[in-house]
């Protein structure tokens, strides 16, 4: 089992989402996030002061599966999160030991 | 009522006679109390600018929250200019043609403290000042979320001077239409059909949002919405009532026939959004108030109490089905419904002006006068024409002037850092 | 004062006779400046609605703050219609045995710009309409969180008309209470103890939220509420000044005594809590607002500025124990304390008016007359019997045609979503 | 205008001689219309201390906005208090030596109805305390974030007692400033002057905020900002207008002149913004809104409209470069530019009255009289005087008596947490 | 030394730091996260357009304990938070390699 | 290749990012939390009823890299955030099998 971790432009889950979707996986977890890296930030001005901003927003998605469906997630979420531009972002993959469904105490991969 | 816009035209004759600008002495002639009420109601006409920002602002997603409420803000100072110095006497110096306004009160030049009715001319003019900043302000939900910031700016004084002052000139300031005999109490043309149009041919103009009908475009603050259009609510007495320009008997009637409409609407929007969605919505019952708001005001001086239930409960059924039904069939992004609200309701408030109308002399069909329906429609006809053709030049003079709309990063990262470099919301 | 409650009681009766509808001419007998005031203070009262969403929807907790600003607002619409039809005319309509108003007014047939005192009469049914706004949306702060909204809408009407109508014409429209000597100047009575008596009953039969008392129940915004409660403050100049139904001096010292009587209850909650907590709250400072606020309606216009500063320094304690004590004691769920605030606040005014009374004739008990604060005392158990016993059988009523509680999973979800399928608050 | 202040003045005096407290009847002389006019002033100029709380609570970091909004809601409650016991004698009762007042008008004692002008003298006395309510609000910009409570409201009382009200007596009371001919329609010296250089020294007294220069110190709410910044302009209506203490041709050319360098200064702070950092700011059109606001206070009974776009223009620049330039180099922490704004907004406003008035008898220096400006700068220079030291004196003895400044572990956490046990928002 | 992630609703999370207290642990770190997967999601309606939202507000928390206390904790979080009713949430258990108390630069199952 | 999460207190997020920077680390993400341990809590009260808080605002960053760069930025860390007061945070090391970069399809070490 293992947890890929999207991290993504805003305005993109929505279509990671239907992706997802249409490839079967449905267990998702978001978060807003911060994130700074090598796309430029924005200026921005407050009485004259300005400061520059280098935490821009991005969304962060959490998908515990089956580790053979890794890659073609992956290959989903790189098709609907790509433009090219820098700040795309990342995704990490970890190994995750095991899953508790709360509801019926399900463990391992029936869990999810 | 019609008698008191004639006041103000024959003052505007007169003025070109020399008439010292502090006299102060000349003060017989002014009532007190059509003062205080006057005073007030330029006020609060005022503050429905900043209403109407709070109104738009909760609407758009939160990225774009401050560059919408400074489309509005930004009225206060550039109108406020633009009326002081060319504004006003092109909608209310002596008349030309019917047509415009003539150059006696450029700069405020002779508009001073004499009477203008009971009240003092230059009171008058402020309170006509807030009727112009608030009518371009009242486009800009059409074009939110997308409009580049110099060019809105530059947009925002050719429509002042090119729609707003000569439509007002028309109905108000001894035009054709008045002449006519056009009722229109407190702008049902001149502010809400005017804007309302032109805020649609500027969302056509400008075409729709980035994401326009996938991505999720939903309200970043109801309550501000909300609070937005109480305030609104609030301003409309004084945006109605003080365009009896006395404190006495018909501004009292204007009083009760808004509150009257504008409950009304709440009601009927919300019932019918309810049978047709399961739901009765808050955002609704805000959008409710206003299209009865709208609707109300150019017959607000002319009817009854039971004319204003009756136009009320049809305006919230109209709008909604403008807004939720025809908008989306026809497939434009009037992004906050402009046309839908005040377009349609301002319309509809126009012709039912000439339907319900107890006013001597101009009754309306419904009181056996088939003939000022007739006169309605023209009015309603000249308006959108105007507006409608005179935006769409300005657009494109605009446009070549300086980019209309703010590129497609800009539009994903929000308006509020690309244009203002200003985020609303931080810890 | 009570002269002019008197005037209006006398013009129901001549209403009977016909007056034309329209009489624009007939304005003899009205005074611009008075006319003026009634404007404003109408509009300001209207604005005290959206003030009290405001108020009400920063204490709920943000799942629920659409569902709790639109129970007041949707009083904008509903009572709007209700008093325009039936409303005002039993409140106000000839009386009948000193208990309930008769039907001349129905439809607002009859009520035309002729001066009820010194203002047109429309503009009298207007401002008193605004009250009838207000008052039931002043009960919601006790049901918040948990009534569904369908069952809230047929309790409204019900109680509209079954106990504000009648209570207001008791007190105001010539009924028993008025010729009793009660004195209520702005609706200590009337407005405060009905609302406030109705809240508790209707905490009582709705039962706790889920949660309350381990959960925590904490005001989502805190500036929305010190806002609601400022506009508020700012609307109760209206409100209190207004009831003088003119601009004179009467209105002038009604105005210093409700703004002494607001000030000092502020000091004296936050002061108190401050000793009991180790320190002064925000929500402390804007609750006590409200509580001198309450306090001071009844006597605002029959006592000095000293008595106000009395009758404020109370309030502000008195409330406080009421809210952060008594009811945690006593256990029920008010969820925003509209018994401890308004029925409690309102009950000590009422009676306090009793006390500090210097009104010719009707002098309080410290200025030697022991019977007022019987009179008042009367007329304080007479509202509470009303409100208690009615609004039980209103909900009794109510509850078996429609469910009164959202289930569980609503509550736990939240009421915007599930009453209005909307959210507040999105990016 | 000056006439009026001198009737204040002279019934000063008659107060001395008794007048019953309640005088009903004697309202010969009180005209309704103005009247109304002073009852809706004093209530839109209370509206602008919650319009301060919102304007400052939008600017400060999320963790201090309650705090920040408490420092002026609770002027209501002490000033109020203040006021009506020994700050309205101070600043309005009998002249003692052209310093101050005496204590004839004690706890409100002979303050009654009896017409003051054309209105009731508790009207003017309430209107009055408005206008002292608001000035030490106005300080606290400059000292939020890191100011505790209970120092806090030592000073406040202090402040109001020791610097408002003398300072009010001597340009309104009929003190040395009113007889030595200085002009302040509405407050330039009073009430900006006063705050905006106590505000300084305040600033400089406490020391700048922890991690200041090198945090990220940003507004965290700035749709609050604007709104507050709009409720405040439409106070000022109120503020200015209403200081002609009638309902005539002067309050209409006041609240036209209060329009005009409102907006004009909105665009002059935002264009010299634009040029320098290549966006025009909404927080800058905010900013310059109040600037033009504060500028005009002093002139707005005195000059043109034309005037008033002068005044206007240069103070929305001036005040950008104090806040964006001089501020910097300084080094200064005035929190929210109260100094930048108020102080040096206010002395342009005081100087530029002494140039533009066209006051018969006391025109400007553009007018052909010398002599004004020079009475301007004595009337500025005094009150910076008065205000500077006095403000250095009191919170020197305010630390010796409690500790001024809250904290490191507090200002990290944040003042709501600390000092008042509450958050601004939760879920 | 393992971390215990807890999607759970939004309501439950007193009782679970209760819980956890009673059993000894007290150091959590909580986040606001959207979540979506079998529970059915709402309807949003603004001026007639009506969206259907399957991300649905949930928490998350985060433990970081010794091995031999993950199973007893697994059991006091199923318990506050089991309602039974889809919705009920997930737990993931991770291995974590290491941990630092800032304050006092301790490392391992000291520093926890 | 290593992810280091740090849960610190809101004050020092832009120390951390400038000793990072210096150190050559621009790439991390960062999201608003609420933590609970030894430090102690603040009470609230809300109309005479008064709650204890123990849930503090705390900031969570995430910074994935190569192994051999972990100690080197847990002190970086460190130096940032450590007041010697009780509630300064934890840092915690997990290992990750893999990250992708969106915008080229970089993988491993390349990827962050
Ligand atoms: N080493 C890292 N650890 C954690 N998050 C990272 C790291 N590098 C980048 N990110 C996240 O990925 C986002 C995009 O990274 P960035 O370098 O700007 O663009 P790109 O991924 O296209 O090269 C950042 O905003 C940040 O949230
Ligand atoms: N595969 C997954 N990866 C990450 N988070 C998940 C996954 N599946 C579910 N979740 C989280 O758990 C929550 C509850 O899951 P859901 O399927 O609705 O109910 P249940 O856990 O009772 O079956 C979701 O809202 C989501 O936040
Ligand atoms: N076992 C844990 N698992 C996850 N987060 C923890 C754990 N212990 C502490 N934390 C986080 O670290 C923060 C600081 O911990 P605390 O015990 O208060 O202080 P210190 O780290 O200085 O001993 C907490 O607020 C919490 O966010």
């Amino acid at each position: 089992m293992v947890k890929i971790e999207a991290i993504v432009r805003p305005g993109v889950l929505e279509d990671i989402k239907d992706g997802l979707s249409k490839f079967g996986i449905h267990g998702l977890t978001v978060s807003q996030v911060m994130g700074c890296g090598l796309q430029k930030g924005r200026k921005e001005v407050y009485r004259g002061t300005e400061y520059s901003i280098n935490l821009l927003p991005k969304v962060k998605i959490e998908i515990v599966l089956a580790a053979k469906d890794a890659d073609g997630v992956i290959e989903v979420i790189i098709k609907a999160a790509r433009t090219g531009e820098i700040g795309d972002g990342k995704i990490f993959i970890t190994k995750i030991d095991n899953a508790v469904r709360i509801r019926t105490g399900e463990k391992g991969d029936a869990a999810l | 009522m019609k008698k008191r816009m004639g006041v103000i035209a024959l003052l505007a004759l007169m003025m070109i006679f020399i008439l010292p600008m502090f006299a102060w002495a000349a003060e017989e002639g002014i009532d007190t109390g059509d003062t205080a009420w006057m005073l007030v109601s330029s006020a609060i006409v005022m503050l429905m600018v900043p209403g109407l920002a709070l109104f738009y602002g909760g609407m758009v997603r939160q990225k774009n929250v401050l560059n919408t409420m400074m489309m509005s803000f930004i009225c206060l100072g550039v109108i406020t200019i633009q009326w002081m110095l060319w504004g006003y006497t092109l909608s209310f110096g002596s008349d030309i043609g019917k047509l415009i306004g003539g150059m006696d009160f450029f700069a405020l030049n002779g508009v001073g403290l004499e009477p203008a009715g009971t009240i003092p001319h230059q009171l008058f003019m402020v309170f006509q000042m807030m009727f112009a900043i608030l009518t371009p302000a009242l486009i800009t939900g059409a074009i939110v979320e997308r409009m580049r910031f110099p060019a809105y700016l530059l947009f925002l004084v050719l429509w002042a001077t090119l729609v707003y002052d000569p439509i007002c000139h028309w109905v108000w300031g001894g035009g054709w239409l008045a002449e006519l005999g056009a009722l229109d109490f407190a702008g049902g043309t001149v502010v809400h059909i005017s804007s309302g149009v032109s805020a649609l041919v500027a969302a056509l103009v400008l075409g729709r949002r980035r994401g326009y009908g996938t991505e999720r475009m939903v309200p970043h603050n109801i309550p501000y919405v909300v609070i937005g259009a109480a305030i609104l609510w609030f301003g409309w007495f004084g945006f109605n009532g003080g365009s009896a320009l006395a404190s006495d008997g018909l501004a009292a009637s204007v009083f009760v026939n808004t509150q009257i409409a504008a409950g009304a609407a709440v009601m009927s929007w919300v019932i019918v959004e309810w049978l047709r969605h399961g739901k009765p919505t808050v955002l609704g019952a805000a959008s409710g108030a206003i299209a009865g708001l709208v609707a109300i005001t150019p017959a607000c001086g002319f009817v009854t109490p039971m004319g204003s239930l009756a136009i009320g409960l049809v305006a919230g059924a109209l709008c909604y089905f403008a807004v939720s039904y025809a908008k989306v069939k026809l497939g434009y992004d009037d992004s906050l419904d402009v046309f839908g609200i005040h377009g349609v309701g301002g319309m509809w408030g126009a012709l039912a002006t000439g339907l319900f109308s107890v006013e001597a002399g101009a009754e309306g069909l419904f009181y056996g006068n088939v003939a000022q329906v007739g006169i309605q429609a023209i009015s309603v006809v000249a308006t959108i024409a105007l507006a409608a053709i005179a935006t769409f030049v300005i657009l494109k003079v605009v446009g070549a002037i300086t980019k209309l709309r703010a590129d497609d990063e800009a539009e994903v990262l929000g308006l509020d850092v690309n244009e203002h470099s200003e985020k609303a919301y931080s810890v």
